[in-house]
């Protein structure tokens, strides 16, 4: 299996052996920022696209299909033209949090997004606590929801500010949570070695019952958090117009509205990482011939597969369902996911004890 | 103990309602898409005979029409689309007579009742199926129907009285 | 360098009505970097016309219908529906606008972002329509603000609606972004005949809310 | 019918009555007598008059007025009483807000469309025209020149009149309707969840509705004036727009107010063909308030589904009539054109294909434990209630209030039709969303009966080039996929009526929003809305 590493640190040496290290360091960080910056617009515009092609056919329809072959500019489209919009700048409002907002919400979901274990070795952070860090990184965002709210000067605005704030204390606890069963199991929280000790088998499969369990609350606790519907309230079309990004126009909402998408990828690709084995290829222990075949697919390709899936799945869930009621959704979460969540923590601490899992 | 059974009933009930709504959308996502392709498949594309897109004038190949300048659709037109422009000439018999300068149509105003076409004595208007129709200026919607130099069609081919039901458009 | 003839697929630019506005439009000639330079940014406009969620009557009914499986106006990337003004590239004015509503459109429009574009669609939207002898109605909303494409009906078919949508597709691409004024004052609209002016007066009651 | 006579002859011995036969007991009162007569009606045991069914104002030239409908559920009679205001420079009349709930917009809508104060209204508010309109529009002598076009926002007061009676002495008085420090956030008049131009003024307490209040108007048109000024074949053009999901049926019953003032036998293949055609638009309208309603709800594909369904009715539609949304096709005497040669093949081929979508609605939507929860018990409306706001429709039938004016007072060839009139019990959001879900069975059973029946002859009476209706007060009323859309027409022989009123079914609808959505959240309101199925311009006309 192709290990990323090598190549970053063949680019590593190179520079080293030309410049002082410190002149290296400087050099890697800006290529690196680039990269990120470059890989996460991509991302968003594929996402985009995907979404909407996505939605279309669950809606018996076809979906953007003319900008490009079968549609496939359309998101560069709307790029171009969001860029060259008028951002207004409204009276009454208190214009520094304003337009600080949506820098707070992408900042967030980069710093997320730059966890991310895309293949084997293809890793930019990844530290001794990196998966709390990625998920404390990733709720910075409702702070940019909850300025956007307050500084717009906006009835809608406040509303779904607040909502987006009540949804977020509660869900952040599923999260952390779900994640914390599969950290007793693993006995890590650094991502590489995550995906490293998910070699013979994956979590979603090692720890069973309880890990499945974590699995599903893990994505319907995501899905939450990223704002999407069944769980749009702070942005209920149909209530509150669009919510906390009301009074936003031009590149301002556009960070908003990439940063919904991206943070979607976020969730799969934790869900990913963390049940279904990152980049790591299916391998049964016993079948040696057979893991070996999975070996021969390249870990990013393993790895956003699985993303991919996952993010298949959180849109059905947007396309199938009615959005939820500010007090069912709290009720959903601690009458229901809290409860069960504690319950299954303690049965997979049990279950690690005996040495119950595969 | 009844409560906590209540609890695990609805929640598994619920549950399966949800992925009763997941099978549903699913099975609709492999389904054929309904889409039309207008502009594309323009040519094949499903338009009713009876649809009324615009109010045209009949007018034979020798460029004559049938209006005689009567002027029941005007009276007929509930908000004044129609306007018929006449004036009264002498003909070979020396009998005075109205004929049709211009009929105006303002197809911006005009509701499609179909008042004027049903009440026309003698079917000089019809409605068409062309619905591509937009414009850019307002003016381009004001139309003259009667075709620059086209006339009154000579009495004796007179058409013979069709059903004043049918539309007689047939799509272009 | 002239403006290069809008190019829409599946429908040839000769088949298009009213294509002498398109060339009064064109004949602005520009220099060949900006000119490219526009036609990229006319490009994504004209591709990304979102609309406003904003329907009156029946003609709503039929935009309704376009966004729809059969019609499906998102084949042309029209789909995101905004239902707040702010981020909406265009207004399609469906339905009657009375004396009432006349200053809330008014306003709606000047909530938009540059650029922004006005489709007046069915009778009403145009001149009134049925009700242009009533004592309530707006005469055509091309009396408070400029409109960019009418689409005459009552109320237009849905291919009728994407066929005025694709013209304003093309008045979008011949447009200039640079070396024109980008805000849009239109000079070859109908200039609005009933304007305020200065801006709309809000009560008092609203003015220490804002 | 004596009865009623000789109890009205007790309390008000200077009551003017007319000798008609057959129709209702028709009465004049003076404002006077009319005050003291209102409490009796509603409540005597013989008289029993719950339902409110029309309030018209009228300029009877001289004098300006109002003809009430009432009618009792309970003995299934009705009267028409006329009282007109004495002095046209001040003119007054007795409230009966606080006996039908309903009066209280009707009170407003003729307020604001005549002048006439009503006395002990809590709300003397304008209800569609701007609160700076001058004079009053259906007056004979409006001037329409009197109010150009302004751009500057209206200034929405946050308090009220009331005129009140003080020893015979009019006096007005204020009455605050929103507090300074409530939280009052404006949803509408553009935004998407009202389905168009509506206006609700809602407090809120966090997330709690406090109070709403409604304004409508944003798209009133003058419809009723217009079509004073109207040949009668011209009125016609109007009805599809006022409720355009239900322009059939609008339509229908508008010629049929108007045949049967003639006097004119419609040939049974027009009734049937018209029956067929307000069926399937029936199903239309119901689909399209699936879709509405799941939309608002925030699911999104629903929506989609409901669209696609319609549009194959709207194909139908065309092929006959030559319209998708407005067909004109109703004319006076039968309807415009005959079937279209495929018809029957493309009904029944829908007929048959509708029901295995049902099903499939039902199992992404109706059944989906998210929308059961914000549905059930959500915005409960009690068959008093719906009695007493005058509502009709698959509203008043979710709340077990029987009211189909096809099973009741069946017109055209309602009678010979097998069908249940759909009734629930709860009168909740869930019941409101059934209603329409079973009438759609309803409905294709309807048409499935008439589909292999519809006789040959005729599809159009002959009728005279100038249509001319005797003098006289004419009314009908018909189902539509919202209630019961009534039309009143005072001719004075003329080719023009002397007035033209609608009833609509959707104005009772909004007057009823306060009511169910105080003390719910945000999102019932939502929900509420979307459950009521009002289309704002048969509210506003």
């Amino acid at each position: 299996m192709f290990d990323f590493s090598v190549v970053t640190t063949w680019i590593d040496e190179g520079l080293r052996g030309i410049m002082p290290a410190s002149g290296a360091i400087a050099i890697e960080c800006v290529l690196i920022g680039v990269l990120l910056l470059a890989v996460y617009a991509v991302f968003a515009l594929v996402l985009i696209l995907a979404e909407r092609k996505v939605c279309a056919a669950f809606q018996c329809r076809l979906g953007p299909n003319r900008v490009g072959p079968w549609g496939s500019i359309q998101t560069v489209a709307d790029m171009v033209k969001i860029i060259t919009k008028e951002i207004i700048s409204i009276r009454h409002v208190d214009s520094f949090l304003h337009n600080l907002a949506p820098f707070l919400v992408i900042i967030a979901s980069l710093l997320a997004f730059s966890c991310i274990p895309f293949a084997k070795g293809l890793q930019i952070l990844d530290f001794n606590v990196g998966i709390l860090f990625m998920v404390a990184a990733s709720s910075i965002g409702i702070v940019g929801i909850l300025l956007a709210g307050w500084s717009s000067n906006n009835k809608f605005s406040l509303i779904g500010a607040m909502r987006s704030g009540a949804q977020m204390i509660s869900y952040e606890l599923s999260i952390g949570l779900s994640i914390m069963t599969i950290v007793v199991l693993s006995g890590t929280m650094q991502i590489s070695e995550l995906v490293e000790s998910q070699n013979d088998l994956w979590f979603i499969f090692k720890g069973h019952i309880p890990a499945c369990i974590a699995f599903v609350v893990y994505l319907i606790a995501g899905t939450a958090e990223t704002n999407r519907g069944p769980f749009d309230l702070p942005e209920a079309e149909s209530e509150l117009t669009a919510g906390y990004h009301t009074e936003y126009s031009g590149m301002h909402f556009g960070f908003y509205y990439v940063a919904e998408f991206v943070n979607m990828f976020i969730v799969a690709a934790i869900a990913t990482t963390v049940f279904l084995g990152g980049w790591m290829p299916l391998h049964i222990p016993g079948l040696d011939a057979f893991n070996q075949a999975m070996d021969y697919i390249p870990s990013l390709v393993w790895f956003l597969a699985k993303s991919v899936v996952m993010v298949f799945v959180i849109m059905w869930f947007k396309w199938t369902f009615p959005r939820l009621r500010i007090d069912q959704l709290i009720r959903l979460e601690w009458k229901y996911l809290l409860p069960l969540n504690l319950v299954n923590l303690i049965v997979m601490v049990l279950i690690v004890a005996l040495g119950w899992h595969f | 103990m009844n409560s906590l059974v209540k609890y695990f009933s609805d929640f598994f009930s619920a549950l399966k309602s949800l992925l009763t709504g997941m099978k549903t959308t699913l099975k609709v996502f492999f389904r054929k898409k309904t889409t039309e392709l207008y502009p594309e498949k323009r040519g094949s594309l499903y338009v009713a005979e009876q649809f009324r897109g615009r109010l045209e004038m009949v007018h034979t190949e020798d460029n004559h029409h049938h209006c005689v300048a009567c002027g029941i659709c005007q009276m007929n037109c509930p908000n004044g689309t129609i306007q018929v422009e006449s004036q009264t000439v002498t003909n070979a018999e020396g009998k005075s007579e109205k004929v049709l300068v211009a009929y105006r149509y303002d197809l911006g105003k005009c509701l499609f009742c179909e008042l004027c076409v049903r009440t026309c004595p003698h079917h000089a208007i019809r409605f068409t199926n062309r619905f591509e129709n937009a414009v850019f200026t307002r003016e381009k919607l004001a139309l003259v129907l009667n075709r620059p130099g086209s006339s009154l069609q000579p009495k004796p081919a007179k058409p013979a009285p069709a059903d004043t039901n049918t539309n007689p458009a047939k799509p272009e | 360098m002239e403006i290069r003839k809008p190019k829409i697929k599946g429908l040839p630019y000769e088949e298009f009505n009213d294509n002498e506005y398109i060339e009064t439009l064109r004949k602005n000639g520009v220099g060949v970097v900006m000119g490219n330079l526009d036609s990229i940014i006319n490009w994504g406009r004209s591709n990304s016309l979102w609309p406003l969620t904003f329907a009156t009557s029946c003609c709503g009914i039929e935009f309704m219908s376009v966004g729809a499986a059969r019609y499906d106006f998102a084949r042309f990337g029209f789909e995101v529906a905004r239902a707040s003004p702010r981020q909406a590239d265009m207004i399609m004015v469906a339905g009657t606008i009375v004396n009432k509503m006349a200053p809330v459109l008014y306003r709606l429009y000047e909530q938009m972002a540059d650029p922004k574009y006005v489709i007046a669609v069915g009778g009403c939207a145009i001149s009134g329509g049925p009700f242009s002898k009533s004592y309530n109605v707006l005469q055509g909303v091309d009396k408070i603000i400029p409109v960019d494409v009418y689409i005459p009906g009552c109320p237009p078919r849905p291919e009728a609606l994407l066929y005025g949508m694709m013209q304003l597709q093309r008045k979008v691409k011949v447009e200039r972004f640079f070396g024109d004024v980008n805000k849009k004052e239109p000079k070859n609209c109908r200039l609005p005949e009933i304007r305020p002016e200065e801006k709309p007066v809000f009560a008092s009651k609203y003015q220490d809310n804002e | 019918m004596s009865t009623i006579k000789s109890i009205i002859q007790e309390i008000c011995p200077q009551a003017v009555f007319q000798e008609t036969e057959n129709a209702p007991v028709q009465v004049r009162l003076q404002a006077a007598e009319l005050a003291k007569l209102l409490k009796p009606l509603r409540e005597d045991a013989a008289l029993q008059f719950d339902y409110l069914e029309d309030l018209v104002g009228m300029d009877f030239g001289e004098k300006l007025g109002v003809i009430y409908r009432l009618y009792s559920t309970v003995h299934n009679h009705r009267i028409i009483i006329e009282c007109q205001a004495e002095s046209r420079q001040e003119p007054e009349l007795p409230t009966l807000s606080h006996i039908w709930a309903i009066a209280n917009f009707y009170e407003r809508e003729v307020f604001d469309f005549f002048g006439i104060h009503f006395i002990g209204h809590p709300d003397m508010r304008r209800l569609f025209l701007r609160s700076d309109h001058v004079g009053y529009p259906l007056r004979k002598d409006y001037d329409p020149a009197s109010n150009p076009l302004k751009l500057d926002a209206e200034c929405l007061p946050d308090d009220t009149s009331v005129y009140v009676d003080h020893d015979g002495k009019t006096q007005i008085e204020g009455h605050t309707l929103f507090e300074k420090d409530e939280y009052v956030v404006n949803i509408g008049p553009q935004h998407p969840a009202t389905h168009g131009v509506l206006h609700f003024q809602v407090s809120l307490q966090g997330e709690i509705v406090k109070k709403v209040d409604v304004h409508c108007g944003y798209i009133h048109r003058g419809i009723e004036k217009m079509c004073e000024s109207m040949t009668y074949p011209q009125t016609l053009a109007m009805t599809d727009r006022l409720d355009y999901l239900s322009a059939h049926q609008n339509r229908h019953a508008l010629c049929a107010c108007i045949e049967d003032a003639m006097g004119m036998e419609v040939p049974r293949r027009a009734q049937y063909i018209r029956v067929l055609m307000d069926e399937l638009s029936r199903i239309q309208s119901h689909l399209l308030f699936y879709a509405t309603f799941c939309m608002d709800l925030g699911a999104l594909t629903p929506f989609f589904y409901g669209f696609r369904d319609r549009e194959k009715i709207l194909n139908i539609f065309e092929d006959t009539t030559g319209g998708r949304l407005i067909q004109n096709y109703n004319v006076i005497g039968g309807v415009a054109r005959d079937l279209h040669p495929d018809f029957i093949k493309k009904t029944r081929e829908f007929v048959e294909y509708l029901p295995g979508v049902l099903k499939e609605y039902h199992d992404v939507f109706t059944n989906n434990v998210i929308f059961r929860q914000r549905s059930k018990g959500i915005g409960l409306l009690s068959r008093e209630q719906a009695l007493s706001f005058g509502i009709t429709g698959p509203t008043a039938r979710a709340s077990n209030l029987a009211c189909d004016v096809r099973k009741h007072n069946p017109y055209s060839i309602y009678s010979e039709v097998l069908f249940k009139e759909v009734l629930y019990k709860n009168g909740d959001c869930l019941d409101r969303y059934m209603v329409r879900m079973d009438e759609i069975e309803q409905s294709l059973s309807i048409i499935s009966q008439l589909l292999d029946k519809i006789p040959q002859g005729d599809y159009c009476a002959k009728t005279k080039p100038v249509i001319k209706l005797p003098e006289g007060r004419f009314f009908k009323s018909v189902e539509t996929a919202r209630g019961e859309f009534g039309v009143f027409i005072e001719s004075r022989g003329e080719k023009y009526p002397y007035r033209l009123k609608f009833h609509p079914p959707c104005l009772p609808l909004v007057s009823v929003v306060d009511t169910l959505a105080s003390g719910n959240k945000i999102a019932d309101l939502i929900t509420i809305g979307a459950s009521l199925d009002y289309v704002v311009p048969d509210i506003d006309r």
